[in-house]
């Protein structure tokens, strides 16, 4: 379907717009459920079942129990949300960037280093 | 009238909330960071504000994706922080001015804003850690203040001409209050960066040191970008910097740099921190 | 405020501003809440212990308790907020609106059929219409109230 | 291309939903404001479009004043009828248009209107009068609907001429949309009315129906009217009627200096305590 819109692509990168908000909508609300640590306690006691509490699609839900990112993204996901979900885990923002290019962690701290150089 | 002393731009990454809290000031990956802001506190100390204006983004705290506001500003006696789900410490309150919020609110209405006003509102790292760097330790921090978040997290985003122009109302808004408030602008976030997809850890050193350095001399330059153009140039996170645009709009007029800084990397962000006085 | 307020001088009416909003901020955010089945049931089953859970000032609770949408609105009330006590209590607007005039339910409804409040003498402070404070209150109710 | 093909103005009073909810239509009262709606059911049906662009406020349902945004666009593909303390209407769910309105409000954001951007919220009765005194009481309303929720209850209020210029945007925005949907465009709220304090009860019949002949054949100066000649004039709630400014700014006529088409014109006092005003301006 043309919806009318011009949409850049940028490689590697997601534009969050109002489809992904869309799309994503049941799995950054879960995220965000993860501001109070009585939540977060409760998504480790059983993470399906909170899943399907937050209503999460299939392919969301898969995503996020897998803790993979890029496939969080493909589910809707805003990495802002998602950060939430990785705190959980003790997952800092170096950690899921070097999930999502497939490096090592310090093999991603030292491209961010050269990178100020 | 009230005065604008200056403004402020500064990176914020809830990493640095971590830092403090860990006393990591002096450690090596830390040092390059933390050593800019001292001349800042000088600069502070000096020009006495009583009031601080800070625009910036709202990271999935007081606003979530049910109604998301491209520009919304607080009208509270008092702004809470709150637990982000990341796992850095809670500051104390902060205290607002709710005569000079309303002031702000009716100016920037009747000057063809479309406010979301707030007469609640918590704050997250975005406001609080760069008011924990320039007044380390302070708590209360020693001046009142005004939340204003950008919307930088769902698209579409305010185009960086029409930040530019909220800035601009910011200041007039400010000018015209019927006060003797010192009052200081402050723009959080960015500078280039990337949190999400394959492009993560994206950094355009080039183009920062170019935005630093026009956003004194020449702050319309930017404007020639649209936001796709700055997610391209500075990362899906990078766009955040239209919060300096907007609160370099703020100083109405011509700047001079007090004091600049700038490191990579804080975690996945390029850091930036740039003072400015009007001249 | 720097910006004027043209609209003081509007007899009868008041204008829901930013200070009337912070004034009333509690009163209107306890009137949101009886937009849940469950929260009306509570309200109704003890009023006052339902009012004491929420910020207000005593004289807003008493506002509330004595259904004085008038005296409600002087608290930072907003019609449209108040609304919600009149639907719990199983009022329509035009029992509430009435209820503000002094008039009784049928005064004011046969007010309304008769084409409505004038606005001849009730656009300023100071002229002579209905609305003015020196003709308040406007029908039995309110007099039968002043006995 | 998308293009609006019409606009629909109309008051939306509460005890009007009520009325039709409780069976009361047949009512000598409530028979008066009904009939002046027959035409418009017809009309309707005749002319049902593809979406309908429906500008409303919110009545302390979807917004308290913890946050109380200027203008909101409702994105999301369903919005519910709220229980705004009488429970819901028993009025079907309120599909939404998720690709248009995310359209309109790229667009209309890159035209510097600061929108608050809705993917979740309840609908009230402010929504959902006006569809059911326009389509009465169907199964399933006939087309999507993409709400628009101005502030006109906590000042400062949005101007009327901002509220124009913003017409003008959703207008341009419609026509940038690049699928052939026939848009309505509907303004709500008003007539003359005030619901509190000793003045509750206002109607002004000459200052309605001269509104009514400006926003057909004048509307841009009309916009220039300040808040103050509303409330003064046709009442505290009489405010609404910024809204129906929107609306008539998304119409061509004020462009092309040709007028729209007036399809029909009622008015009639009073329902509840309001005056009821309604309009229908096709694009010729």
């Amino acid at each position: 379907m043309n919806t009318g819109r011009q949409k850049r692509v940028i490689p590697g990168t997601t534009i969050f717009d109002g489809d992904v908000a869309r799309k994503g909508y049941a799995l950054n609300k879960m995220c965000f459920s993860f501001n109070s640590a009585e939540n977060r306690a409760a998504y480790l006691e059983d993470k399906e079942a909170y899943c399907d509490k937050y209503g999460l699609n299939e392919q969301q839900k898969k995503a996020a129990l897998s803790l993979q990112v890029l496939d969080m993204l493909a589910a809707g996901g805003n990495a802002y949300y998602l950060a939430k979900l990785g705190g959980i885990f003790g997952l800092d923002m170096q950690d899921v960037g070097a999930q999502q290019t497939g490096m090592t962690k310090e093999a991603f701290k030292a491209k961010l280093v050269e990178a100020g150089k | 009238m009230a005065k604008i002393v200056g403004g402020i731009n500064v990176t914020h990454v809830p990493y640095i909330g971590r830092a403090i809290a860990n006393n990591l000031q002096q450690d090596p990956y830390w040092k390059p960071f933390f050593d800019g802001f001292p001349p800042v506190r000088q600069w502070l100390a000096k020009v006495k504000p009583d009031i601080a204006v800070v625009i910036y983004n709202d990271h999935g705290l007081n606003f979530f994706l049910d109604k998301m506001p491209t520009f919304a500003i607080g009208a509270a006696a008092e702004y809470n922080n709150a637990d982000e789900g990341w796992g850095i410490p809670t500051l104390p309150p902060y205290q607002g001015d709710v005569d000079f919020s309303w002031h702000m609110i009716d100016s920037l209405i009747e000057e063809e804003f479309d406010m979301v006003t707030c007469q609640e509102m918590l704050v997250d790292h975005a406001f609080t850690i760069p008011l924990e760097l320039f007044w380390p330790g302070q708590h209360p921090c020693p001046v009142r203040t005004v939340p204003i978040c950008v919307n930088t997290v769902q698209f579409p985003l305010p185009k960086p001409a029409r930040c530019f122009k909220f800035g601009q109302a910011i200041g007039r808004a400010i000018e015209s209050w019927d006060s003797d408030a010192r009052v200081v602008v402050i723009g959080t976030g960015g500078l280039s960066h990337q949190l999400d997809g394959q492009r993560a850890g994206f950094i355009n050193k080039e183009f920062d040191l170019m935005f630093m350095e026009k956003l004194i001399s020449d702050p319309l330059w930017v404007t020639r970008y649209s936001i796709p153009d700055l997610v391209e140039l500075t990362g899906t996170q990078g766009v955040e910097l239209i919060n300096w645009l907007t609160a370099r709009g703020a100083l109405l007029g011509e700047v001079a740099k007090v004091h600049a800084n700038y490191h990579v990397p804080i975690s996945n962000t390029a850091s930036g921190l740039l003072c400015m006085e009007s001249v | 405020m720097a910006l004027d307020k043209p609209y003081q001088d509007v007899p009868g009416t008041t204008i829901f501003d930013a200070e009337q909003s912070r004034l009333g901020y509690h009163l209107n955010q306890f009137c949101m809440s009886l937009m849940k089945a469950e929260n009306r049931a509570r309200f109704k089953a003890d009023e006052r212990a339902y009012l004491d859970e929420w910020p207000m000032s005593e004289e807003q609770k008493q506002a509330v308790l004595a259904r004085d949408l008038n005296w409600c609105i002087r608290l930072g009330g907003n019609i449209y907020f108040l609304a919600k006590i009149g639907a719990t209590d199983g009022k329509s607007f035009q029992q509430m609106a009435g209820s503000m005039t002094g008039m009784t339910e049928e005064e004011y409804r046969d007010m309304m059929i008769a084409g409505g409040r004038s606005i001849e003498g009730n656009r300023v402070v100071g002229e002579d219409g209905n609305a003015q404070a020196h003709r308040q209150p406007q029908g039995k109710a309110g007099r039968k109230e002043a006995n | 291309m998308a293009r609006i093909t019409a606009s629909v103005y109309t008051s939306h009073v509460p005890a009007i939903g009520a009325a039709l909810d409780l069976g009361k239509t047949g009512e000598p009262y409530w028979r008066k404001v009904f009939a002046g709606y027959e035409f418009s059911k017809a009309w309707l049906r005749d002319n049902t479009p593809d979406v309908i662009f429906l500008v409303y406020n919110d009545h302390a349902t979807a917004f308290s004043l913890e946050m109380i945004p200027t203008f909101a666009i409702g994105c999301a593909a369903e919005f519910q009828p709220a229980d705004e303390g009488w429970g819901p209407r028993p009025v079907p769910v309120v599909k939404g248009h998720p690709e248009l309105a995310a359209h309109i409000a790229q667009s209309v954001i890159q035209d510097d209107f600061d929108l608050c951007i809705v993917n979740k919220m309840a609908v009230d009765h402010g929504l959902t009068v006006p569809l059911s005194l326009m389509c009465g009481q169907p199964q399933a309303w006939p087309c999507p609907v993409i709400p628009f929720a101005v502030n006109v209850v906590q000042y400062p209020v949005p101007s009327g001429r901002r509220c124009f210029n913003l017409g003008r945007a959703i207008r341009k925005a419609v026509e940038s949309y690049d699928r052939p949907l026939k848009v309505q465009i509907w303004g709500t709220g008003g007539m003359s009315h005030q619901l509190q304090g000793p003045r509750a009860g206002l109607i002004n019949r000459e200052f309605d129906n001269t509104f009514l002949d400006r926003l057909i054949a004048d509307p841009a100066d009309l916009a220039n009217m300040p808040h103050i000649d509303y409330v003064r004039e046709a009442g505290s709630e009489g405010i609404e009627l910024v809204m129906w400014l929107i609306a008539r700014g998304a119409m061509s006529g004020e462009f092309d200096k040709r007028a729209p088409r007036v399809a029909h014109r009622f008015y009639h006092v009073p329902a509840s305590n309001t005056a009821v005003g309604h309009l229908i301006l096709e694009n010729t």
